[in-house]
């Protein structure tokens, strides 16, 4: 068993009907990943790509036993579809979808903090994860990744791609990939994740790849400082952007004097973390470490 | 999306905060008719979305209508952090006994809003929040529990409020959370909340920012805003659908993917280079967003390199490809073209750069393209 | 506060919801001229503040203008479960191809609002959820997660609404929380929503009550309902700020506390009599207050005796027997007075009643008043 | 120590400077309550009957040490006052005021049980608890009572004083008398109270005063039935009220077929509690348990 989902997660699609929906429905089922079914209001008893579609999670989660859901549903209609996978007892939720109204998000995550702990929420405005070999939930390229045991996790969508690429042409692949999101408010924050990772007996080493924005790094560095004996690099997209400046993901944003690229590389530098001087660097310094045998693949 | 002073005023006026009297103005000539009904004696202020403009010059007393004229001369068209300025806002000057700092932002670490507070506003709150942080209050407002009188009224106690304006500035804080919830804001700030010789509140400047994302919900908001101008390329790229940053450099980059781009950014720095911009297309570009990203990079000036840098995720290489030599056949650039594609159909996009015929130099790996990016940036052209 | 329909659907068709066009009317004349603005095929109601009034004859249809002046002379006037109709609802007809009940209300064991649901709504709808409980769908609402589609979704899936109608029940289903919570209703109801023929949700009728402790923060509300008649001798008592409910039987009954007179109305009870009345003057009254409840006790018809049950915690029984006196020799009435007073200055309140020189029956024991309270209520007056 | 409140308990009053606030401040530090602060926002550094008044609660906890409050402020600013406690860290709050709106109220109870879970609130629009002869948090008329073992719970002010009253005509005291409140929505319920009365070794006997409406008496027998073996007596006020009649507490209304008195005796029967027809019996009953050796005074 591995940590989050495996090839036996039963996964539902929340918008499978929708263009990306369906699309990304049709690449994760060639994965390998268990879609046993999807929601689309109006549309229940329809079939997408084989997949039988309901009306609500509830009756899905019902007729299908879902553990798991992976939500496409547009910007306006997704935190609704995120209120009802949480009420309907999903474990796991993922949810893409970009250009949620942060205040709502923020709000949404409180409220899931609180009335229901044990939900994990990775998202919104996230890849998903995935777990090579075993299931793809999400909307990352699975020919990127390959079986092995370093986990990463990441706050960024192809600067992932780039870091695992870097690391399979060096022979080393991946345990479990998550991307948290790149906006401001997400439901599961590196820590979270390092946490996972951290007791995970499959994940032998940890990439982490952050960027400019909050104190999530911060977080996660004091958390590996305290409590991680297992190797960890990083990377902190950003190094060299202008504060005040909006980078693209909503998060990534220097505002006064929190967020930045060298609070964030001093705090894991103190936590013993190797941190990458550019995204390439990181399979690099995991090469260095299996040759000083701080861990091996 | 971010207002200018009077028109975050007008939301704030809405809300029944009190604001001086005041009328925007693009003219000099208008200005000064705008003081005359003001009762002479004014401030005239420009109206750009970005804070600091006081101490940039922006804001100008006039004693009488002909010294509005004049000072709306010397202001509007002045460059302001990059905006230029095309209005002036000529409002009657209040006389100022005190100065509050309120603001109401969100605490990306805590999951909140958190309100702030101080007895010691005005355009030097950062200083006092530097060397004297123990008089700028915060107070974190957890959605769930909701925002209080009692919370306020804690907090301007502990701020040295003093006790006869405890109950208005509780008053205009609970306003000033309502005009964050409602409109979706990421920040509402009133610097300086004047306290005036008779013991009033009133807001002496506003700052409002609404979340992007948010702006479909609130179209009356949007409407207000329009018109302001911002820095014309990256107002250019927004309308485009893409998210765009002028830098100081002279190595133009366009990636996909804000992590990516920055990454790209970070390794043009570390290989000795500098980046002119920030450009990510997204996921799943097609061809004419690739020329649109071209056409709007090659825009800048002092550009003496550009670098494309592609990883096929869900973006297709081959559409990338056709988007770069659609733009370049068009464009015919003068500076040398990077280009970097992996990932997604990589084979198929370098096919189509060679076959061109357009001089595009071409690399495998991210490193090799920022190094060579970084070279030609540097050569003397021929 | 309970608003007749045509108030209370005022106050949905603010919220954007459908209802059908009708006009208010307090004699025959107008409405016959409602009737005939209308088109002529209407439905004449009565607008009293309660429910079961079709089942009470005060909804009548008319073919046209004569004859809705007819059902309207008919029904004005009318006594609906203690009501008196002094305005009808002159309303156009619609074409009912379904009836769907939707409420939302306080579920006290819960601690939270409820909506319900079905798709056989109508004035059986009592009947439905007696028997055929599964019909009538229900789903609780925890205001710290909110009111979602998802929910209401889900609840019209469960109650077998048609697809083409969830869209719109939906709808409706969040304008009515809106309209629950905004105006801080205890109940909200719309029996019937009437599916019309082209398959349109419009509210057939409106129930809707405000907290009478919110009203507060409604003065539109509040205006709104101005002039609702209600039992006279309730509204008075209200009025005076005195808690009153008039009952079946025959000995008016006067306490402190909601309490205490419930419980005095059950030993009256257990000791063969019956009550003609609860009435509460509240904690800590005053003379003048004890004379205002026993003026509108002897208001009541068929009352045999008065029994006026004190126990002093806050409120002083000195005070209280000032005001008996004052009141009875007033009012001087003919019927024999109860009086127990205990507890704070109970000596010092005997010795007023006794010293007033007025016949007042007094006694120190809660069973013992009661039981001769009783005993009064069955003797034949000299 | 006795349950929820004692003599050495510290004390706020909130509203200390009202005309309420200040009358029963006097009589509660007559009775030997330890009332060590007030709050009334503007006057703080005043005096009322010798106890110093703050401008927040926050002050007067750091200031004074406060455990428990007592709430007298006027409905319009009750919640706020109320919230203030709460996050203020009062561990027992008492909220006397009437008149709050039933929505308010019913949010507010939600927040503090999902967000304080171990603040205990009682009321509002209750007379408050009563511990003879060590302290007296509310408005009950300390004469009334005498020390002694029998817990009461009630749902009413003057009814409580009633039966009291005939339990010490009949010489048997209270251990502590809580009166929770007459509006459909509380904090604290009748079953919160009778599992705090059940493990208290000073409460040898418990006398619950209920009222039609709702359905906390039935749960409070449920769990009597389930776990109590102190004997119990009850009484219900309104056995004789019209359905769809509000009797003077908002909480005193019979909707449909649920809140009957009928329902509630049926569950006190069922869980072995005597139930009396009229209040003055609920101290006979008492008595009579006594001679059987049910329990001892």
């Amino acid at each position: 068993m591995s940590i989050l989902a495996d090839r036996e997660t039963k996964v539902l699609i929340q918008g499978i009907t929708g263009r990306e929906g369906s699309h990304h429905t049709e690449l994760m089922l060639k994965y390998g990943t268990k879609i046993v079914g999807g929601t689309s209001p109006g549309k229940g008893g329809q079939k997408v790509h084989g997949v039988p579609v309901f009306n609500t999670v509830w009756e899905a989660v019902e007729e299908t036993g879902a553990e798991a859901s992976i939500i496409f549903v547009p910007p306006k209609f997704a935190l609704d579809a995120l209120y009802e996978a949480v009420e309907a007892g999903l474990r796991l939720i993922i949810c893409i979808t970009e250009g949620i109204p942060v205040l709502e998000m923020m709000h949404a995550i409180r409220k899931i903090k609180v009335l229901y702990p044990d939900t994990v929420l990775i998202g919104p405005n996230c890849p998903g994860l995935i777990n090579p070999g075993e299931c793809n939930l999400g909307i990352m390229p699975g020919s990127v990744f390959k079986p092995g045991n370093v986990g990463i996790i990441s706050r960024s969508g192809t600067l992932t791609y780039q870091i695992a690429y870097n690391m399979v042409e060096a022979g080393i692949g991946q345990s479990t990939v998550v991307g948290v999101g790149g906006d401001p408010f997400i439901g599961t924050r590196f820590v979270d994740l390092v946490k996972i990772f951290n007791e995970d007996p499959k994940t032998k080493a940890l990439c982490i790849i952050g960027e400019i924005g909050g104190t999530d790094e911060e977080e996660a560095a004091q958390y590996i400082k305290e409590n991680v004996d297992k190797p960890v690099v990083a990377y902190i997209a950003g190094q060299t952007a202008p504060p005040g400046k909006r980078m693209g993901h909503a998060g990534a944003i220097i505002s006064g004097s929190s967020g930045t690229a060298q609070s964030k590389i001093k705090a894991f530098k103190e936590a013993g973390v190797e941190v990458a001087k550019a995204p390439y660097e990181a399979a690099y310094i995991l090469k260095k470490m299996i040759r000083k045998n701080l861990f091996s693949i | 999306m971010r207002f200018v002073e009077y028109k975050g005023k007008k939301v704030f006026a809405r809300y029944g905060l009190e604001i001086p009297r005041g009328i925007a103005v693009s003219t000099p000539e208008e200005a000064r008719k705008a003081a005359q009904k003001l009762g002479g004696e004014v401030f005239v202020k420009a109206q750009v979305p970005i804070g600091g403009r006081g101490k940039a010059g922006g804001i100008k007393y006039a004693a009488d209508p002909a010294e509005a004229e004049k000072r709306a001369s010397e202001i509007l068209g002045m460059d302001i952090k990059g905006y230029k300025v095309k209005e002036v806002y000529i409002e009657e000057k209040i006389d100022i006994a005190g100065e509050i700092y309120l603001g109401i932002t969100l605490d990306r670490s805590a999951g909140m809003p958190v309100v702030i507070l101080s007895a010691e506003g005005g355009i030097d709150i950062e200083e006092v929040a530097r060397t004297k942080p123990e008089k700028v209050v915060r107070n974190h407002i957890d959605p769930l529990w909701g925002f209080h009188s009692y919370q306020l009224r804690q907090v301007a106690y502990k701020a040295g409020i003093s006790e006869d304006l405890i109950g208005d500035i509780v008053k205009m804080g609970l306003k000033l959370y309502e005009i964050f919830i409602d409109n979706d804001a990421v920040l509402a700030e009133i610097n300086p909340a004047v306290v005036t010789p008779e013991r009033k509140l009133v807001c002496g400047d506003s700052k409002l920012e609404i979340d992007d994302n948010a702006l479909f919900k609130h179209p009356d908001l949007a409407a207000l805003n329009e018109g302001i101008e911002e820095n014309t390329l990256e107002a250019e790229a927004r309308a485009k659908g893409i998210s765009f940053v002028e830098l100081d450099g002279n190595i133009a980059v366009i990636g996909n993917g804000a992590g990516l781009v920055m990454g790209t950014l970070d390794s043009l720095s570390l290989e000795g280079g500098s980046a002119a911009n920030f450009l990510d297309v997204g996921g799943g570009a097609l061809a004419s967003k690739v020329e649109d990203a071209l056409e709007i990079a090659l825009k800048l000036k002092n550009v003496k390199a550009v670098l494309i840098n592609i990883f096929g995720g869900i973006t297709r290489c081959d559409e990338v490809a056709r988007g770069i030599v659609a733009a370049l056949k068009r464009l015919k650039p003068s500076v040398p073209i990077i280009v970097r594609l992996a990932g997604n159909n990589e084979e198929e996009g370098r096919r189509i750069l060679r076959e061109s015929g357009l001089n595009i130099h071409i690399f495998e790996s991210m490193r090799t393209a920022a190094i060579n990016a970084v070279r030609f940036s540097r050569e003397e052209r021929i």
